[in-house]
């Protein structure tokens, strides 16, 4: 676990800050008048790239760039999943100034499974539990200091987590 | 009814370890159910954390994310017995809110 | 090719005296002699000899306690496990009261509180084998409360809740002294080695021959300790299941068509392999792949 | 050891398929036999699933008037509950082979 000094990326946080209200008129299925009961979202949810198949779609579709492969990205994933349903994932990095992480799935119908946006104070370290369709490639992306660096492990799956 | 919403915010000094688990069918869209019809999508896609005003950690989620998802972060500081508001929303506009104090 | 018919009276005339097990016919069985106290070493003995690495205690965590990769998800799991929200609703349940006034506490000795592992008991005056999750739907009838299903949801809930304070309470089943009560621990005995199905499969074929290996993808537990750990969360079924729902689903699992929960068999096979893991903690509720 | 019975089952509904031209009649005989048998079964307390499975494809298969196909279903799903039934007979006594002692 690491602990690095994070710079504050302060225009994105102030572009998000009180977006919560565009963020949610954009998930189509919202009803109209729909209140939300928090006001902290502060970024717009990424549904077009949530609606890609494979990886580099969603990762484009997701940062508008490419991912180069890092070794100070670190993925924690099992060897063979206990269970497609609910495969641990984890990933910590070295990296300074961590803006966002990224979990996606590379042969799941939709390959992007989170993003997760770490303001500054947040250690870039992540623990999730994800589902698998099949044996696959579990690539984790970081952005730092504006660019995109990516980690990937193949988990086995013999009991997919699609109702397999 | 109970809050959909567990939290375990654990102060070590410098950090405050965060984890979170929450009661929801994370349906994809992609599973049949028993008689093969398609289980329509219904997942959670933003969750934030919030400490002292702001946001400390926001997940954006689809429907790969597991049933009942659990997630874990750590953020610099968070005093013991501060709150921590914890809410959700999901696809289908339903939210959930809870605030945990950090022990 | 096919099956001579002339074979079967005679199969089902056998059988049905068999199973009739707490009818006047004692069972074909009762020749042999019937030793629990042996069984329940040798059992031991044959699980600890196959893995020389584990403590006792080690096997009620089943598969996670035999695969070193499973064993960290589990770990991870365990961090806030699944069967967390289960355990809650359990201990909710549990204390609230019944439109009589009365609540389950009032069923139970110490109220309920730390007894799970007495459970299944044999009991005397019906003369057949008491399962907690009987006794849990008895006590919801006898205070004009209507039953709840016998494989998940509230029932897991209250199991978990009562597992959950008699963690760490070793196994404790007795074999009263009454013909009765070993009549029902070796039925179960052979219904726990009987293999059904098409697939031709008993519990022990998977539970005692496997352990440790996988089938398909899953590593199978072990049979000794299988029963501390109930109720679970399985990924598998993305959800709460009972000892009932694990025994009907292994049955359909092996393409046999799975007894009523609760069946006088299941009751008898649950006597049976909670007598030897005796001595066993229990580790409820669980999580399993 | 497992594979025997299935493989008789299969022997057995595939002998049965080359019988042709199959009328109502040969399918009610043919499904009451295969009901007799999987009701023995129940009462062994030993039917398999796949007999069920086979009942009903044979009713499916009268309904649409195929009735070749509704004996050969019926077919199978009699060998099957009588191999059910058969393997609760071997049983009474195999079961103490795999036994821990």
């Amino acid at each position: 676990m690491t602990t690095p000094d994070n710079g504050f990326s302060a225009t994105r946080r102030l572009i998000l800050q009180g977006a919560a209200s565009v963020a949610l008129v954009g998930l189509g299925n919202i009803p109209l008048g729909f209140a939300p009961a928090f006001a902290a979202a502060n970024d717009k949810y990424p549904e077009e790239a949530f609606k890609q198949k494979g990886e580099a779609d969603a990762i484009k579709s997701l940062y508008g760039k490419t991912a180069e492969a890092s070794d100070k990205v670190k993925l924690d994933a099992p060897e063979i999943a206990e269970n497609g349903a609910v495969v641990p994932v984890s990933v910590s990095t070295t990296l300074a100034d961590v803006t966002s992480i990224a979990f996606l799935v590379s042969e799941n119908p939709n390959a992007l499974v989170a993003s997760y946006r770490i303001p500054a104070g947040t250690v870039p370290s992540v623990a999730n539990r994800i589902k698998m369709a099949k044996t696959s490639n579990v690539i984790v992306v970081v952005e730092a200091g504006g660019k995109l660096y990516s980690a990937a492990k193949e988990v086995k799956v013999t009991v997919g987590g699609c109702g397999g | 009814m109970a809050s959909s919403i567990r939290v375990r915010a654990t102060s070590s000094g410098d950090t405050t370890e965060v984890q979170a688990l929450i009661q929801h069918p994370m349906d994809s869209g992609f599973v049949k159910d028993s008689k093969g019809e398609i289980v329509p999508p219904h997942f959670i896609q933003e969750l934030t954390f919030e400490y002292d005003g702001k946001n400390v950690f926001v997940a954006d989620w689809g429907g790969g994310i597991s049933k009942d998802p659990y997630v874990k972060f750590s953020f610099k500081g968070g005093k013991k017995g501060d709150d921590l508001k914890i809410s959700w929303v999901d696809n289908k506009g339903a939210t959930d809110t809870t605030t945990a104090k950090i022990q | 090719m096919k099956l001579r018919s002339a074979i079967y009276p005679l199969a089902s005339a056998a059988l049905t005296a068999a199973l009739l097990v707490f009818g006047t016919v004692p069972p074909t069985v009762a020749a042999d002699t019937v030793d629990p106290v042996a069984d329940a070493k040798a059992f031991k003995k044959f699980f600890t000899d196959k893995f020389p690495k584990l403590k006792l205690e080690d096997f009620v965590n089943g598969p996670y306690s035999m695969n070193e990769d499973l064993y960290r998800q589990w770990e991870e799991k365990e961090q806030f496990p699944p069967y967390e929200f289960s355990l809650e609703m359990g201990k909710e349940m549990f204390a609230k009261p019944f439109q009589n006034g009365k609540s389950y506490a009032d069923c139970f000795p110490n109220k309920g509180i730390g007894i799970r592992q007495n459970y299944p008991y044999f009991d005397e005056k019906e003369g057949k084998v008491v399962t907690l999750e009987l006794a849990l739907n008895r006590c919801r009838e006898a205070n004009g409360e209507p039953p709840f299903s016998y494989v998940k949801d509230e029932m897991a809930a209250l199991t978990a809740y009562m597992a959950f304070t008699s963690r760490g309470k070793p196994f404790d089943i007795k074999i009263p002294n009454d013909p009765r009560a070993l009549e029902a621990y070796q039925s179960g005995k052979e219904y726990f080695y009987t293999r059904r199905g098409q697939l031709n499969f008993s519990c022990a074929t998977c539970h005692v021959q496997s352990p440790g290996e996988r089938i398909r993808a899953e590593v199978l537990a072990p049979a000794l300790g299988i029963l501390n750990a109930m109720p679970i969360y399985r990924s598998e079924w993305s959800g709460m299941g009972t000892t009932s729902r694990r025994f009907t689903t292994c049955n359909s699992q092996i393409r046999g068509v799975p007894l009523s929960p609760q069946d006088d068999e299941y009751r008898n096979v649950e006597y049976y392999l909670s007598y030897v893991s005796n001595g066993l903690p229990i580790s409820g509720p669980g999580a399993r792949p | 050891m497992r594979n025997i019975l299935v493989a008789s089952v299969l022997l057995i509904a595939s002998a049965t398929s080359v019988f042709a031209a199959s009328s109502e009649a040969d399918f009610k005989a043919a499904y009451a036999a295969a009901e007799a048998a999987n009701r023995e079964a129940g009462s062994l307390r030993n039917q398999w699933t796949v007999t069920a499975a086979a009942l009903n494809a044979a009713k499916k298969a009268a309904e649409t008037g195929d009735f070749d196909k509704a004996v050969a279903a019926s077919n199978e799903a009699e060998a099957l509950a009588k191999a059910s039934i058969f393997q609760v007979k071997s049983e009474k006594t195999l079961w103490k082979d795999l036994e821990i002692r």
